[in-house]
């Protein structure tokens, strides 16, 4: 049997109980010790039930309630390769990001253990989980640790404020997606996502089935911060503390189009999947907007981590064209990708981090050639950034490609553009202010003065004399991470597992079958995914490429005047600030213009599948 | 965005919105006459599979157990949210001081407090406790449960508040035993949960023999969760009040003269 | 099929959410929202949820007030101080 | 009549929005979502009534009366736990920030714009 299944959301649950209860007695290496344990645990239990979940769902039921005449009576994990597979993944950032805490980072008692292990456990949970009111549970339990791990630093301004957004426009989200919960639990009378969708596909398309999936996908868009939902992300993941940051940006974020896909192929594909041509156009423009949009805002940024926060929704939009393809090798290419990504994202966040403990600020300006003794950051840096470029064989590099190749199947050859520019400006973002930061280079200037982050001198980290160095643990969980980014593009199988496991996740009658009848699952027959071939190296190349010259154009544009016109520099320069105005920091905007993206989308969804 | 900008792009999303929401509300049975499968499975086979009454609470807690697994975390973490957001910060020379004349203050209120209004409250706190624990073991059988009784008991905390007794209340209450109270509480449900793993093999299996209905100990774990739930609960909230308070207080207690 | 009382809570629920909406002074919204919890526990046992009635009422009318009129009480102490 | 209920919700969740949207203090606002919380609760009691049944407690009522939906409850009371702990984050959060800023208006904070 599984009884693998719920210890992998059990155990971290009951550590974390014993972190908070033994707060007062148990000294710091306990917590530590205890924490990354039980983070490796998870991390184990979660890649043997990858394992096992080899070319089916494992279904657990708990408290051994099986289905009775189709009806499911319980909570059931119906576990396949892709939610396992995250959730290993949320595993192995969560022991980065705990490692990179350990000691150094600033913590009062066991608390900040205890929040992160129950984050994880949320989040694991959420990828495991084949029950809709129980994802809703486990989206509130990661969203509540998060809210409170986001405004950890409660002695500056901008903490609060990222974390107060976040809150508000998230809980928000959740009652949206309870609201469409409702919907179809009234509908169908089922709360089992597998018997939810085996009750509509009897159904015809009625205005409650368009309801609920705009109001489910509306509020997992919240979480995902896709346009217009992303304006929350920006406040929230650029004043988190640096561990917290690294899975915010790596897994969170991109957990919502998780949900998004789970409910699309497991509840409504039976009913509206005659209308896949329009959802797939729909996804894919709001991908389109949602990649590139954020990538310039990106590239304005001077503050580390706020570049960083944007980088992070452009790519949310990449990974939205690759699940908004509704294929197989889309949706498969697209983990490989969120994987490869994933790693480079929290190995950004690491080293920004490290910024922060050896000079206690991160703004751009302000740290022009301040660290030129800190080499080895430096370089894990570049190469992080020129991995967020594609450079091959990162695993980046590897997922863009599989991703375009799903795209120019299905006739969207025209999304590659796309593809290039998000990740050549978010890559030159990084690039350029690495010359400035760790080089030297470039004009000093001024940072955005309505901006203020860095209220003063700080680091999130403690011990004054460590500040002369950097220590090992803040230091190798960057290599280790950039290294798994590495073998992300270089292991062998891997796109073949993704493109099986995406194909598995997608075939809901044999999903049906295992959750509801207990029928082991079909093997699907797939060709292999091809390997990249040289247009494949000349896309990553030219994004690469891209990244050095829009890094080496920001930097010494100032030397050669004449090479754009000042009316088109000026132009651009209103216009991109009309757009950064939207960021307004006021949680009324945010929350009129989740009013906006949920009437948008349903009115795309209802003018098109009716 | 001015506020003006913002109504005038708000009006019409909300009312989309709201039009959306009424077009797919109009897609459901009518009022009264919902037929679904789950509830009314639930109804018929609760009470002879569980022998708990209360069919709420054999799904709260047997077949849907896991979510309120879930649910005691959430309100776990929340209570270790306020701790850290509402934590005393280092260096912070205002507030610190302000903690050295806390217990004036304190003093202060109490004298505010009348004797008659004190020995009012005072003896409300045994009922109050009683209420509570017998809300919390009833939960298999009648309405109410862990949650509502764990409140019920929070109640009786802050009557001793209210009446007049805050220090009282933090001596029968230290914050360091209500986090291991409520964390134990949290804890307790996952390793209920555990033991149907290790005893009958399955995660969160009803591994006690759930007795014969109408009786205290009737539906097998279904009563050790609720205690469970109200430990959690009670602690959880508690923790929560105490924070609020001691926030409340610590200005109160620089300024408590000025009335 | 709605029953009289069925129908006059839920009026009496719609007005009263609009009502904490419209009270812009925290402090009386809290008031507001302490009724407003109370008429949905009416409501909840009106629709046959005596567990849920209880919750909210536990929450809803006494819980989430308290913890606003501490939050009201901070703020306000606060600002006379600043004054 | 018998949507009444269900356009309840409907009104909740609007009116709760707009609280949310026109807020001027944060405390209030935190109030406006708790509103448009509500009207989960309601929505979801509504769709599992029956008519004419009873609560789904076996304790004064024989077997086989008809009863009303028992999941919908249990599902609302997880909800009202989320309300709870949701607002507790919410309030404390605002009390830092009152202390940090000296406003509880949320269009002043905005430290972070653009």
């Amino acid at each position: 049997m599984n009884h693998l299944a719920p210890l992998a959301v059990v155990v971290p649950l009951i550590a974390a109980g014993l972190l908070a209860g033994t707060a007062s007695i148990a000294s710091r290496l306990f917590a530590d010790l205890v924490s990354v344990a039980t983070a490796v645990a998870t991390t184990v239990l979660c890649a043997i039930l990858l394992a096992r979940s080899g070319h089916h769902e494992v279904v657990y039921w708990f408290g051994g309630w099986h289905p009775r005449g189709e009806v499911a009576l319980g909570i059931g994990f119906a576990i396949d390769p892709l939610g396992a597979g995250l959730a290993t993944f949320v595993g192995a950032i969560m022991c980065a990001a705990l490692l990179f805490s350990w000691r150094h980072l600033e913590a009062i008692s066991h608390v900040y253990h205890a929040l992160m292990l129950v984050f994880m456990a949320g989040m694991v949970g959420f990828c495991l989980t084949g029950d809709l009111f129980n994802l809703f549970v486990f989206f509130e339990l990661l969203s509540v640790a998060a809210y409170a791990l986001v405004g950890y630093r409660v002695d500056r301004r901008a903490p609060l404020e990222g974390s107060l957004n976040f809150a508000i426009t998230n809980s928000l989200g959740g009652f949206i997606v309870l609201t469409g919960i409702a919907l179809l639990y009234g509908r169908t009378g089922a709360l089992n996502m597998a018997q939810i969708g085996e009750t509509l596909a009897h159904q015809h398309t009625d205005g409650l089935m368009v309801v609920a999936f705009t109001l489910l996908v509306s509020g997992f868009f919240i979480k995902a911060a896709v346009v217009p939902f992303h304006f929350w992300l920006a406040d929230a993941y650029s004043v988190a503390p640096t561990p917290v940051c690294a899975v915010l940006s790596a897994v969170m974020s991109e957990l919502g189009l998780y949900a998004v896909v789970r409910i699309w192929w497991s509840c409504f594909h039976g009913a509206l999947g005659g209308h896949e041509e329009a959802l797939r156009m729909i996804l894919v423009v709001a991908g389109v907007v949602t990649a590139l949009v954020p990538a310039v805002l990106s590239f304005a940024q001077t503050h580390l981590k706020r570049m960083l926060a944007y980088a992070t929704i452009s790519y949310i939009g990449l990974f939205l064209i690759g699940v908004g393809l509704l294929s197989h090798d889309g949706l498969g290419g697209t983990a490989v990708y969120l994987v490869g990504d994933g790693f480079v994202k929290a190995t950004l966040f690491i080293c920004v981090g490290v910024i922060q403990h050896r000079k206690g600020h991160v703004d751009e300006y302000r740290l022009r050639g301040a660290c030129r003794d800190l080499p080895y950051t430096g370089a894990v840096f570049v190469l992080a950034g020129l991995a967020l470029a594609s450079l091959p064989p990162f695993g980046t590099f590897l997922g863009k490609s599989l991703v375009e190749d799903a795209a120019v199947k299905q006739g969207f050859g025209w999304v590659i553009p796309v593809f290039v520019i998000a990740s050549a400006v978010t890559g030159g973002a990084i690039l350029r202010s690495a010359g400035r930061v760790f080089l030297g280079l470039g004009p000093p200037g001024e940072s955005n003065p309505s901006f203020e982050l860095d209220e003063q001198e700080d680091t999130e980290t403690r011990g004054e004399a460590s500040r002369s160095r950097t220590p090992g643990v803040l230091f190798v969980p960057a290599v280790l991470l950039l290294g798994a980014a590495l073998a992300v593009g270089l292991v062998p199988g891997l796109p073949q597992a993704a493109l099986r496991g995406a194909a598995v996740l997608q075939d809901r009658a044999s999903y049906v079958a295992a959750v509801i009848h207990g029928a082991a699952g079909v093997v699907p027959h797939l060709p292999a995914p091809k390997s990249p071939n040289a247009l494949d190296y000349l896309y990553g190349g030219l994004s690469t490429v891209a990244a050095l010259v829009l890094a080496g154009f920001a930097l010494f544009h100032e030397q050669w005047p004449g090479l754009l016109p000042s009316v088109v520099v000026s132009r651009a320069g209103a216009a991109l600030w009309a757009v950064r105005r939207l960021n307004s920091g006021r949680v009324g905007d945010y929350v009129a213009w989740i009013a906006v993206g949920v009437t948008a989308f349903g009115a795309a969804f209802a003018l098109t599948m009716l | 965005m001015s506020r003006r900008a913002r109504l005038w792009m708000f009006a019409p999303a909300l009312a989309g919105m709201v039009a959306l929401l009424i077009w797919g509300l109009t897609g459901l049975p009518d009022f009264g006459h919902y037929r679904g499968p789950y509830g009314k499975v639930l109804a018929k086979v609760a009470v002879p599979e569980r022998k708990a009454t209360n069919v709420v609470a054999s799904t709260t807690f047997d077949y849907r157990g896991f979510d309120t697994l879930g649910e005691e975390m959430i309100l776990f973490s929340a209570a270790l949210g306020l701790v850290v957001l509402l934590r005393e910060l280092r260096g912070e020379e205002e507030e610190d001081e302000e903690a050295d004349d806390d217990e004036e203050g304190i003093e202060g209120r109490e004298e505010r407090t009348s004797d008659a209004l004190r020995i009012f409250g005072l003896g409300l706190v045994g009922p109050t406790v009683v209420l509570g624990i017998y809300i919390v073991s009833h939960g298999a059988l009648t309405p109410g449960g862990g949650f509502q009784g764990g409140l019920v008991l929070v109640t009786a905390l802050l009557v001793v508040y209210l009446a007049g007794r805050y220090a009282a209340m933090r001596r029968v209450s230290p914050i360091p035993m209500l986090e291991v109270g409520e964390a134990g509480g949290a804890t307790a449900f996952a390793l209920i949960g555990l033991g149907g793993l290790v005893i009958a093999g399955i995660y969160m299996k009803n591994f006690i023999d759930p007795g014969t209905p109408k009786t205290l100990l009737s539906g097998g774990v279904i009563p050790l969760l609720n205690i469970s739930v109200g430990l959690e609960v009670a602690g959880a909230f508690a923790l929560a009040f105490t924070e609020f308070l001691d926030q409340t207080l610590l200005l109160r207690g620089s300024g408590g003269d000025e009335s | 099929m709605i029953e009289a009382v069925q129908i006059a809570a839920l009026l009496v629920v719609a007005a009263g959410g609009t009502a904490v909406v419209l009270v812009r002074d925290p402090l009386r919204q809290a008031v507001v929202l302490s009724f407003y919890g109370l008429v949905l526990g009416v409501l909840f046992f009106a629709f046959q949820a005596p567990d849920v009635s209880l919750s909210q009422i536990t929450v809803g009318s006494v819980g989430v007030p308290l913890m606003l009129l501490l939050t009201i009480a901070k703020v306000r102490k606060r600002e006379r101080e600043r004054e | 009549m018998s949507f009444l209920p269900y356009a309840v919700a409907a009104w909740l969740f609007g009116v709760g929005l707009y609280g949310v949207v026109t807020s001027r203090n944060l405390i209030h606002l935190v109030v406006c979502l708790t509103v448009v919380q509500s009207s989960t609760y309601v929505l979801l009691l509504a769709i599992g009534y029956v008519g004419a049944g009873k609560a789904p407690i076996f304790a004064d009522i024989p077997q086989g009366t008809t009863v009303v939906d028992p999941v919908v409850q249990a599902l609302t009371l997880t909800d009202v736990v989320v309300e709870a702990a949701v607002v507790a984050l919410l309030l404390a959060l605002v009390m830092q920030a009152h202390k940090r800023f000296g406003t509880l208006d949320p269009d002043e904070l905005g430290v972070m714009r653009a």
